[in-house]
């Protein structure tokens, strides 16, 4: 833990090469760049807790509810499901392709793979409006109007409370992740990253990952309930 | 229990208002000994010491040690009824406490009981959290909609006491107070008699049930198309899904309002729901009148002036 | 006087140059007059609360107006006081300074966690003035999702964007304590104020989230009827209670451990000597920051959670409590040999000490199941906790104010008044909390708007305790404002404190230090005599 | 600069792996293993995740602090779910013998409307 006794020379030194993108109050780009992912990364940490209540939710109606857990699971297609899986790991490839082409001073190579992950991000996306839209048609929205046959139908509306609940904020951090990779794009279009100077993407590489971790959780947690039968 | 709960209060009230003196008498003496004007004065320079370090973590944590057990057996036995009780039953809503006694009396914000009998409330809530606090007794719990608590005390002492809603539950929450009064035996036997011209508490189950037609499909000799429910309370049942359950008040409400939950196995999911078709009361009625369905031990209605030995639920008897 | 010295409070002096300062003085500053605000808002509050209660009718606010008081008091209070006052505040400003850093290394992000605490305490101002809330600060559903007629909606809202503050400031803090040390400041030369602001940024990073999805399913529960918590779907109530208390229960520690850090540099300071036992006192922090996560369900025991999990909770909170006691020796044994200079914040300190024992030792009596089977939801854990958030909290942050004070504005306060008013307010503490322990005991619910007439007697002690208590913080804010005016020039070291922030003039430079810093020395070193005199 | 660029063929295999423990997971949700079904299913889910962690995130060449800060998130996260999980499953344990089969006190809540919100129950009484 030592290692933060940043190891820079006097003050004049670290003015003495100034990088346009090295900040004031930083001494040196590596220090910056540091300073920038451990805040990435402790900013992923909260949102581990964020969604981590959630499947605390999730995990205790499931112990309780087993039946009604398998009868609203299959509800959901999982065909849309594993397509789906299948697009957001591939987006999370392409972005690591998109930090690997920053890294190595790529730039056209930067804007495609970041496009390319938007696109696939927007896929992913499509195919859930179509989902939601399904469950719209079906009365599966909580609340007033749900419906769902059979004596399960109260825990049944706490499982899509959750559905809704888990996989809505997830989309939700699709959408500002477009956001923030437009942003990047734009920059990388305009030259502004360096083998020396690429945390923007790198950090949101690692934002754009930890979304498609959420989704390989939510895949088997929300789909592949006991689609064996062993419950009903 | 009351003086138990006291007695472990006071030791702590004593073990830590040692602590505060102590601490406070260290640092009064110590302003005022090395007590300077002279802004450039510095102390000792002293820097730790490991045994007193480990001194005054180990030595704390022992004392917690013994102030936790001695409060984790206190916590125990009340949460342990013995096995002779007078039970009651009890429902909360915003803002009333409404009890139900066995030999058919209701109160509303009012509780009977005699001197020096254990009693047990088994209660629920209709609406939002309440909890049911006797700061004589030294005993709360909170009331939760769905699910039944119990609280238990025995009464020492004649007069009236209080009832308090100690969980926030809205407008009137200060005022859902009601009293117990804690009566002479005899009198509280006069006070059962009392009153009330609509029967025991499974009476009046035994009358819904009639009325709901349960009667037609729950036969006591087994011939219906639901089970019998004669010396069920209190077994384990086996269940259509493989499982087992004992069965207590919680699974025979969780039966009537919604049957098809946790079904016998052997029987078809006839029975309809009775979700949001009876009160909270009408349920304790049933379920009390489900309990006094017994073969052996004197069945029929139980009553508060004979007290129940109810079935042991479990082999595990302290 | 020659002219005046370049500062960061008079380099610009434009209001713009305020709301878009990314500088983390003035930002610490900032959120020092939200705070302010949000502080006599919630004890306005109080005051009715208070006023209400002495006597046992009613008469005065009708039920539904104090069930908002109360709410409103404990939402302000936590949320918008106790949580950022010393970590956003002292620690804004100190924090970097104390590292050598020309800045925290987040700065833009800084200046949006004030924004969105800003806008966070709007919406629940909002809320208050358009009807205000009822729920309790706990929000327990299902008063909160079904029953309460009340912008239930809007605090929520209000409560979790601030969350997001908090969760900001906490990384911010964290990545400045990992990455902008100045040259030879290791981490066991750090000030334990730095390793309390350490430990309080992981609660904040790792609990925050978690009230913020809590507050969030209540929200979706209340407002689009969906169903998390709802008995009648077959949900669990207790389920809320679990999710909210893991982030409230270790939020005692966002508040509390700040001022701890706080109290270690004042006592060193003041005794002038090396803190005793300084390794005890860093890791204690960060056992307390990390056994506070342990602990939550001791606020459940009586709400229907398995008894055997109660047994687990309650050992925890025993095992919890120690940290906090090793702390205590610690700051009693830094007294022993030293050459005790009563100024102020020596003055506030000692009443810390006082006021965080009892509070600390009563919570001991509230850990015991058995016990707390009587006391939980009355009056007696009101005192606990009000004697730790307050009596610690508050009493630990009027320490580091008057400790910093100088370092802050270039001013100083005046000294005897700043010694009546520690002396003021403690007095009026005790008179106000003492008697809810006894009221507490006795069973007197909390909450409660009309009591019976026995618990009159000690109802209006506690009332007349609490408006010596407010007369205290209105002589504060009196002396405090005056100096500003009126005070002597501090100079850059007025107490002849160790630590790199004393090593600049008062008020520091926009940019900090003339000289990056280079450490070559442990903390508190008082007796090497090297300490500048300003 | 520092960073640690990965060959190519480290990310095309990390996606195949991924590939195919997707794939695992939805073959393997249609065997009936009983009640193992649910840990197999998360068992492979936070094999994917290490993956994409180490390999995509770069977290095997990562600082040890952030390496301290992963186990950290996991490390709580586990708290609290699995000190709420073990309140919930112990609560329908006996506690008191003969106390009437266990009334319910720590019972887990029954399926269904405990007479919910006022509006349904007023004017009973």
């Amino acid at each position: 833990m030592g290692d933060a006794v940043a190891v820079h020379g006097g003050h004049g030194d670290a003015h003495a090469h100034h990088h346009p993108d090295l900040q004031h109050h930083f001494d040196t780009l590596e220090q910056q760049h540091e300073a920038a992912t451990l805040g990435m990364w402790l900013f992923l940490i909260t949102e581990v807790l964020f969604f981590g209540g959630l499947f605390l939710a999730y995990m205790l109606y499931r112990v309780w509810y087993p039946v009604a857990w398998a009868e609203a699971s299959r509800e959901l297609d999982i065909v849309l499901g594993a397509f789906n899986t299948a697009v957001l790991i591939g987006s999370s490839l392409t972005m690591a392709l998109a930090v690997r082409a920053a890294q190595t001073g790529k730039q056209r190579a930067t804007v495609v793979w970041i496009l390319l992950t938007m696109t696939l991000g927007f896929v992913f996306l499509i195919v859930k409006y179509f989902e939601y839209k399904e469950k719209f048609e079906h009365h599966h929205v909580p609340g007033p109007n749900f419906v769902f046959e059979g004596p399960e139908a109260g825990p049944a509306q706490i499982y899509f409370s959750l559905y809704f609940l888990m996989t809505g904020l997830h989309a939700t951090h699709m959408i500002i992740g477009f956001f923030i990779m437009a942003v990047i794009a734009w920059m990388a279009h305009k030259k502004r990253f360096t083998p020396e100077w690429y945390t923007p993407v790198e950090i949101t590489g690692l934002y754009w990952h930890f979304v498609d971790i959420v989704w390989i959780f939510l895949f088997p947690l929300l789909y592949l309930v006991d689609r064996a039968g062993h419950f009903a | 229990m009351a003086s138990r709960v006291d007695n472990l209060y006071f030791f702590i009230v004593a073990v830590t208002a040692f602590f505060a003196v102590l601490v406070s008498v260290l640092v009064i003496v110590f302003a005022a000994k090395y007590h300077t004007k002279d802004p450039l004065a510095v102390g000792q320079p002293i820097h730790g010491s490991m045994p007193l370090e480990l001194a005054w973590s180990i030595i704390p944590f022992l004392i917690s040690v013994v102030i936790f057990a001695w409060a984790a057996d206190v916590f125990f036995d009340l949460q342990r009824p013995p096995d002779q009780t007078i039970e009651i039953y009890s429902t909360a809503k915003r803002w009333m406490w409404k009890f139900q006694h066995l030999d058919g009396q209701n109160e509303i914000n009012e509780l009977h009981v005699p001197v020096g009998r254990a009693v047990k409330v088994t209660f629920t809530s209709e609406d939002v959290l309440h909890s049911m606090f006797f700061p004589s007794f030294r005993v709360k719990a909170d009331a939760i909609p769905g699910r039944y608590s119990t609280v238990w005390f025995t009464a020492t002492k004649i007069g009236e006491f209080h009832l308090f809603c100690a969980e926030y539950c809205g407008t009137s929450h200060s005022g859902m107070i009601g009293k117990v009064i804690v009566m002479e035996p005899a009198a509280y036997q006069a006070w059962l008699a009392g009153g009330v011209g609509s029967g025991s508490l499974s009476q009046r189950g035994e009358q819904l049930f009639n009325d709901l037609a349960c009667n037609t499909c729950h036969r006591s000799d087994g011939s219906g198309r639901g089970p019998s429910l004669v010396n069920k309370f209190g077994a384990p049942v086996e269940l259509a899904n493989g499982t087992s359950v004992a069965v207590n008040e919680a699974y025979v409400r969780e039966s009537i309002l919604t049957p098809q939950a946790k079904l016998v196995a052997g029987f078809q999911p006839l029975m309809p729901t009775f979700q949001g078709l009876l009160s909270e009361e009408s349920v304790i009625a049933l379920v009390e009148y489900v309990k006094s369905l017994r073969t052996t031990g004197g069945g029929g209605p139980r009553t508060a002036s004979e007290p129940s030995a109810t079935a042991p639920a479990t082999p595990q008897n302290k | 006087m020659a002219s005046t010295p370049l500062t960061y409070l008079n380099h610009e002096h434009s209001v713009a140059s305020w709301l878009l300062t990314k500088d983390h003085k003035r930002i610490g500053v900032m959120y020092l007059v939200v705070v302010t605000l949000a502080f006599f808002l919630g004890g306005l509050f109080a005051t009715l609360i208070r006023l209400e209660l002495a006597t046992p009718a009613g008469d005065l606010l009708s039920n539904d107006d104090y069930n908002k008081m109360f709410t409103m008091h404990g939402v302000v209070m936590v949320f918008f006081v106790l949580i950022p006052a010393v970590p956003a505040i002292l620690g804004n400003f100190v924090l970097p300074l104390m590292l050598g850093a020309k800045d925290v290394a987040f700065p833009k992000i800084n200046l949006l966690s004030w924004y969105v605490f800003v806008i966070g305490f709007l919406f629940t101002v909002y809320a208050m003035v358009t009807g205000g809330v009822d729920t309790g600060w706990t929000f327990y559903t299902p008063y909160s999702s079904r029953a309460s007629n009340s912008n239930v909606m809007m605090t929520g809202i209000g409560v979790f964007i601030t969350g997001f503050s908090s969760i900001l400031t906490g990384l911010n803090f964290m990545v400045t304590i990992h990455r902008m040390r100045a040259p030879g400041l290791t981490w066991f030369r750090l000030p334990l104020f730095v390793w309390a602001v350490y430990a309080t940024s992981l609660v904040q990073i790792l609990g925050t989230p978690v009230i913020a999805i809590t507050v969030l399913a209540l929200a979706v529960e209340r407002g689009l009827h969906f169903g998390i918590f709802d008995a009648a779907l077959g949900g669990d109530p207790v389920l809320f209670q679990h999710m909210f208390w893991f982030y409230s229960h270790p939020a005692v520690y966002i508040m509390i451990l700040p001022p701890m850090g706080a109290i270690s540099e004042v006592i060193a300071c003041f005794s002038r000597k090396s803190i005793f036992g300084y390794s005890f006192v860093a890791f204690s922090s960060l056992a307390i920051a990390i056994f506070g996560f342990l602990v939550w369900a001791h606020h459940m025991f009586v709400s229907g959670i398995s008894v055997y999990s109660a047994l687990v909770f309650s050992f925890l909170t025993y095992a919890v409590a120690i940290p906090s006691a090793v702390k205590t020796f610690n700051w009693t044994a830094t007294m022993y040999k030293g050459a005790i200079w009563l100024k102020a914040p020596m003055i506030w300190a000692i009443s810390f000490l006082a006021l965080f024992l009892v509070g600390g030792l009563t919570g001991l009596i509230t850990a015991a199941l058995g016990v707390d089977v009587h006391i939980h939801d009355t009056y007696f854990v009101v005192a606990h906790f009000h004697f730790i958030m307050v009596g610690g909290a508050v009493m630990g942050f009027f320490a580091g104010l008057h400790f910093w004070w100088p370092k802050i504005t270039g001013r100083m306060y005046s000294e005897i008044w700043a010694k009546v008013a520690a002396i003021v307010v403690l007095a009026g503490f005790i008179l106000t909390f003492g008697p809810q322990f006894i009221l507490g005991y006795l069973g007197m619910p909390r909450r409660y708007h009309v009591y019976p007439d026995e618990f009159q007697v000690l109802n209006v002690l506690s009332s007349a305790g609490a408006s010596i208590l407010a007369v205290g913080y209105l002589i504060v804010g009196i002396y405090l404002m005056a100096s500003l005016f009126k005070g002597k020039h501090a100079g850059a070291n007025p107490w002849h404190a160790t630590g790199l922030e004393w090593t600049t003039q008062s008020p520091p430079l926009p940019h900090n230090f003339e000289v990056q810093p280079i450490v070559t020395r442990e903390a508190y070193e008082y007796s090497s005599q090297e300490v500048t005199v300003g | 600069m520092v960073g640690h660029i990965s060959p190519k063929s480290t990310y095309y295999a990390v996606f195949a792996a991924l590939m195919v423990g997707t794939a695992i997971t939805v073959a393997v949700a249609f065997v009936n293993l009983g009640s193992f079904n649910f840990p197999v299913a998360i068992g492979i889910a936070i094999t994917k995740a290490t993956l994409v962690v180490l390999f995509f995130m770069h977290a095997k060449y990562s600082s040890k602090v952030i390496k301290l800060f992963v186990g950290t998130a996991f490390f709580f996260l586990a708290i609290l779910l699995g000190m709420t999980m073990t309140d919930v499953l112990s609560r329908g344990l006996k506690t008191y013998p003969g106390g009437a089969g266990g009334s319910g006190y720590g019972e887990r809540a029954p399926r269904v409307p405990g007479a919910a919100p006022a509006a349904s129950t007023e004017g009973q009484h």
